[in-house]
């Protein structure tokens, strides 16, 4: 019945500040077995009393198939809201209710090529398992980390130790280069040579990700990150338009035939100020006059 | 163990638990927490003529106990779902309650009418009229909102659907008066009612101070509002039970995440009960809330489900 | 700090925020956590001609994020009220918003002009007609169910209330056009109005299988209904901007238990919140509303709390 | 602004099972310092994140007006739903959001006459603090404890050092007399010759007692435990129909003109399986036609 993904009432084992954010380790046993880098979890907040009643989801950050106490995994979390607060108070032994692994990973060459990693904020929290994946096949393995500000950046030590070279941007010069990171990809691009550029971080982050990479002759492959309901594709929430092999774009479930897409396949155009249009062209778009 | 069939109509089914339209797709998703067998039926997310790429984001937006939803009734249109959808769910041996609409009356015909020679239609075990639909004709005002047209599309479904097959309209609670659209829909032939649909909301987005939803208004589902649930199935009841509406059967939906939730809709007259929000929360809510509300019948000494629907009208003193 | 003052037709309040009726008494049982001259206006628990012991307990139950009440307007009548009430609200300087009602239309204007000679009537800022109680001329429907009805009870009551002060009617939300319900208001005189009141909800008690109050229905309030009470404000103030309506303020209330709740219905387009049920939660929260939400104006940087009122309309795509 | 209540933050710091249910003492600095036994507190459940809006009312069992920690507060939580189940839940240290002391305590007699405390189940919590108050003020007082069985009597060994004796009953005989505290309070009363029974239990019991009490002479006080939506005197909710000195009936608060109220002023033929009517002799009763 599994089909990949089970939901477990884990317990919390770890929760330790890491900057701005908090990094939680988790058993949940049956996750961490069928994980691969890219795909997430889903949390249940507020416990048996709770007014929040949808999940809330986090990229796997790690994951450890056995251990003393069975499959962990780790999320960082960013505690911004209601749910996130409830998760980053919890403390050790709170049982925490999961549902995963979540969606598509991120796709890994046939071939040892080089490749860049690029995360933005807590964007970077799946990055170094890719990291390490890709370099257990061979590639050769850079890092692009950017934030705000310094507290903002999650795993630059690290990040030293899953890849072979780290470079950081923020926004206000606090850590590494000032600046985004989209201004120093491109040279990293260029001198690694690499062919796929993986990114994961905020929308904007990734729209000029794809667009250096592309500039650079490079497939950028993006994980996004939508409001999602169900977060197991039933509910339709958490579509965004994507044009497809057919050449035609739809507006599909980044839960499930996502949260990874090729950056190139994806229609920023529709995107603006919060809002995702559906563009005109897209199967069964309104038209004038109704459907 | 209580008998948990109920009848629909001329159709019964092994127990009275669904999913709710649109909160379970169409079923690939959720067989892989329980086997989609195990419901009374399946209710299939609602299938319009042409695929649809329903309304931009954010569709949704997390409320109090709730949430608020826009989907737009996004869909592969009816084609597709003859041919790929409805054949899976009849291989998976599911009973499914199809989910039709139209942007007009004539469309909601044209969908039946594909509906019926698609080769899965042997597991069809009813169809559900979605008329909490906007009506295109009507500037866009839901045809739920108004008996005219509410009868005038549940006059067509029937027509369509064979004989032996209950057709159910899916009304919204967005009225003054559910007794008066409940009469029109069984007066134009509807087997039974399925109550309700969401409520119309707006959340705020206090951030950038404009609606949080790109489409401004959503439909409010989940346990918020499990209470005007219950009383729309109440309210119906009360009429049938004093003569004032045909006896038809009701299906309960709306804010059920546990069996006490869905025994609330069951003793205010629901012989059936759909699970939607509390799938989002929990992927096996549907199955899990089965077997918690057979626990519950059993609990309070019932041999047979039937014995419970309507009961809490005929315990409340007159008043 | 924002300046926080609002009108309500030629009534000028320091604040906007409220109490909501029937949620705060009259004034005594609050005063012990706050004062209550804080707040822009007190909302006095609706008053009518005569005592009434309310209905049969229980009157209550509680729901996902809300709760269903039947209390039946308990309350001592208007004479009693002018008497004990009003005085006392007066001498603590509160600005009073009277919510009035009757059994008939004709019961309005007696309260009205009872309260009209009342020795505290200076302090009184505005009445509210509770139109969303049943007509008993009208086989117990809800006045504001009805555009005839209502139009009626609010003549009455304008006619009988001095010119110079505001006459808010305080609509229910279980309508399936509130838009007319409100324009039949305005047509009548109202100088605003006041959305929303209790959803009609049912709670089945799943040990007894019977309503859980012994009314059977209830009123459905609380942080469960606020999307809806932001579409009633939303839907009146976009029809009042496309010029189908007259402009005239509205005062919105319904599930606020923040300030940023409060915020989410000034921008949807109202010009005062009340806070109703969350004062169970907590006591002093009209209080803390208020000052959440000046927090939050100064946040967004605006310098007066009217330009945030309607707001969201603006900061709207066309669709 | 107070008026003699307070809403606080507090602060759990002991939990312990007591039979059937917890003994909270929870840090609730101005809520002891103006409480008297009978009075309750209301708490809320769910935390910041919950669906469950309203308070739960708790008696006071205890109060310590100052300590290590400041004034604490003590109550007996049966774990019977959401919220109680919550509360029993919570560990030291945990926020309580607590608000009073609330309702009128039990009046306490002019002269030192003998009393008879009753309590039925977690119902005897506030007995213990009465009976010291009494003797402090020179009366003879014997508890009558009662429950369904021995796991669900509370506070026997407190009673024996709080009162001058204590009798027990259970309905299924486990301790004590079996049978009703009704069955041996007649007897209590002649033997002590008391002038005054007061009573905190389920309603069936309040009745009996109060019945009881009047055919030996006593004056009985019973503290009734209605449904209270705000537990404050703003909502209405917590009526129930009981006899004024002017001798008509109104539908009063209890959780402002009571939780205590002379047991012979309460309508008990109102009463009937869970349901009070409203007493056509009622001040506003309906009456036939409208009001
Ligand atoms: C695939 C995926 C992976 C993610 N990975 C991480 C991660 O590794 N670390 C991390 O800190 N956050 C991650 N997020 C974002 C995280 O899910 C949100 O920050 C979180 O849901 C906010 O919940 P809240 O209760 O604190 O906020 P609230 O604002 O109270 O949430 C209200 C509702 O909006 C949704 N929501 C709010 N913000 C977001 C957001 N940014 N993205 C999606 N939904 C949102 C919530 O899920 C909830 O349904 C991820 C999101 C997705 C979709
Ligand atoms: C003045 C007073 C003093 C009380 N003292 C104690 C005490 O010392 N120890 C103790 O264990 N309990 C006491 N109770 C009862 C206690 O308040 C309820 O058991 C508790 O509210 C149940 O909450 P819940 O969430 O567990 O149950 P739920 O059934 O989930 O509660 C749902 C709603 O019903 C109300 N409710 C449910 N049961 C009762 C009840 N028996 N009485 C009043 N309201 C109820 C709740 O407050 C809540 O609003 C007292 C009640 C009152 C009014
Ligand atoms: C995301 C979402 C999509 C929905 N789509 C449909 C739909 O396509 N057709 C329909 O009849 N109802 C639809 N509904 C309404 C549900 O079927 C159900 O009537 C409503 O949500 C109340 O039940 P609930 O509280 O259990 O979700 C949808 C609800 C949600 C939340
Ligand atoms: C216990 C209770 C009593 C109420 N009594 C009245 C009343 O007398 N008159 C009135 O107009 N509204 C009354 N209301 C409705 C409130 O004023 C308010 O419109 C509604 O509860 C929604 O707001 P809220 O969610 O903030 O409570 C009452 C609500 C509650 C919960
Ligand atoms: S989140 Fe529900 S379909 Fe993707
Ligand atoms: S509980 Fe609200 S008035 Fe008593």
């Amino acid at each position: 019945m599994s089909g990949g993904v089970v939901r477990v009432t884990g317990e919390l084992i770890a929760v330790r500040r890491a900057g701005a954010y908090h990094h939680l380790t988790v058993v949940a046993p049956g996750v961490a077995e069928l994980a691969h880098p890219g795909q997430f979890v889903a949390l249940a907040v507020g416990g048996p009393t709770s007014a929040n009643l949808l999940r809330r989801c986090f990229s796997l950050h790690r994951v450890k198939p056995s251990g003393t106490y069975g499959g962990t995994v780790d999320v960082v979390v960013s505690a911004v809201g209601a749910g996130t607060r409830w998760l980053t108070a919890l403390r050790p032994h709170d049982p925490v209710d999961v549902v995963g692994p979540l969606g598509r990973a991120f796709p890994l060459p046939a071939e040892p090529v080089p490749c860049v990693l690029v995360g933005g904020g807590y964007g970077s929290a799946p990055l170094f398992w890719l990291a390490e994946t890709l370099r257990e096949r061979g590639c050769h393995v850079e890092l692009v980390l950017g934030a705000a500000s310094e507290d903002r950046l999650f795993g630059v030590v690290e990040g030293r130790r899953s890849a072979d070279a780290v470079h950081v941007t923020t926004d206000d010069g606090s850590a590494g280069t000032k600046g985004w990171v989209s201004d120093v990809l491109g040279e990293v691009i260029e001198r690694t040579k690499a062919s796929v550029v993986y990114g994961c971080g905020p929308m904007a982050m990734l729209r000029s990700v794809t667009e250096v990479a592309a500039a650079h002759g490079a497939v950028a492959q993006v994980a996004v990150e939508e409001s999602m309901a169900c977060g197991i594709g039933v509910c339709m929430t958490c579509v965004l338009p994507v044009t497809g092999a057919d050449g035609r774009t739809r507006m599909v479930r980044s839960c499930v035939e996502g949260p990874v897409f090729r950056g190139d396949r994806v229609r920023w155009d529709a995107l603006d100020g919060g809002i995702t249009r559906v563009p005109d062209d897209a199967v069964g778009a309104p038209r004038p006059g109704g459907h | 163990m209580a008998d948990m069939t109920t009848a629909l109509g001329a159709t019964r089914l092994p127990n009275p638990v669904m999913t709710a339209s649109g909160c379970a797709a169409n079923g690939k998703e959720l067989h892989r927490f329980f086997p989609v067998s195990d419901l009374g039926a399946f209710t299939t997310k609602t299938v319009m003529r042409d695929p649809r790429s329903g309304r931009p984001t954010p569709r949704m937006a997390e409320t109090d106990s709730g949430m608020l939803n826009s989907i737009g009734l996004q869909g592969p249109g009816i084609e597709t779902f003859c041919v790929d959808d409805l054949p899976w769910l009849a291989t998976q041996g599911a009973r499914v309650l199809v989910s039709v609409a139209g942007g007009t009356a004539e469309e909601f015909g044209e969908v039946v009418d594909r509906l019926v020679t698609s080769p899965g239609w042997p597991a069809v075990v009813g169809v559900e009229a979605n008329i909490s639909c906007p009506n295109v004709a009507n500037r866009g005002l839901v045809f739920a909102c108004d008996p005219v047209s509410s009868e005038r599309v549940v006059r067509i479904v029937r027509g369509r659907v064979p004989a032996g097959t209950p057709v159910f309209a899916k009304l919204t609670p967005d009225v003054t008066d559910v007794v008066a659209i409940a009469s029109a829909a069984l007066g134009a032939g509807a087997t039974g009612l399925t109550m309700i649909n969401t409520l119309l909301g707006v959340v705020v987005d206090t951030d950038r101070l404009r609606p949080r939803l790109a489409g401004v208004t959503g439909g409010l589902s989940g346990p918020a509002i499990l209470p005007v649930a219950v009383r729309a199935v109440w309210q119906v009841t009360a009429a049938m039970r004093a003569g004032l509406l045909p006896r038809a059967p009701v299906i309960g939906v709306g804010g059920v995440r546990t069996g006490a939730d869905a025994l609330q809709l069951v003793a205010a007259g629901a012989s059936a009960v759909q699970v939607g929000t509390a799938t989002f929360n929990d992927p096996s809510a549907p199955r899990r809330v089965l077997a918690e509300l057979e626990a519950e019948i059993d609990r309070h000494g019932f041999d047979r489900f039937a014995d419970v629907v309507g009961i809490a009208h005929e315990r409340t003193a007159a008043p």
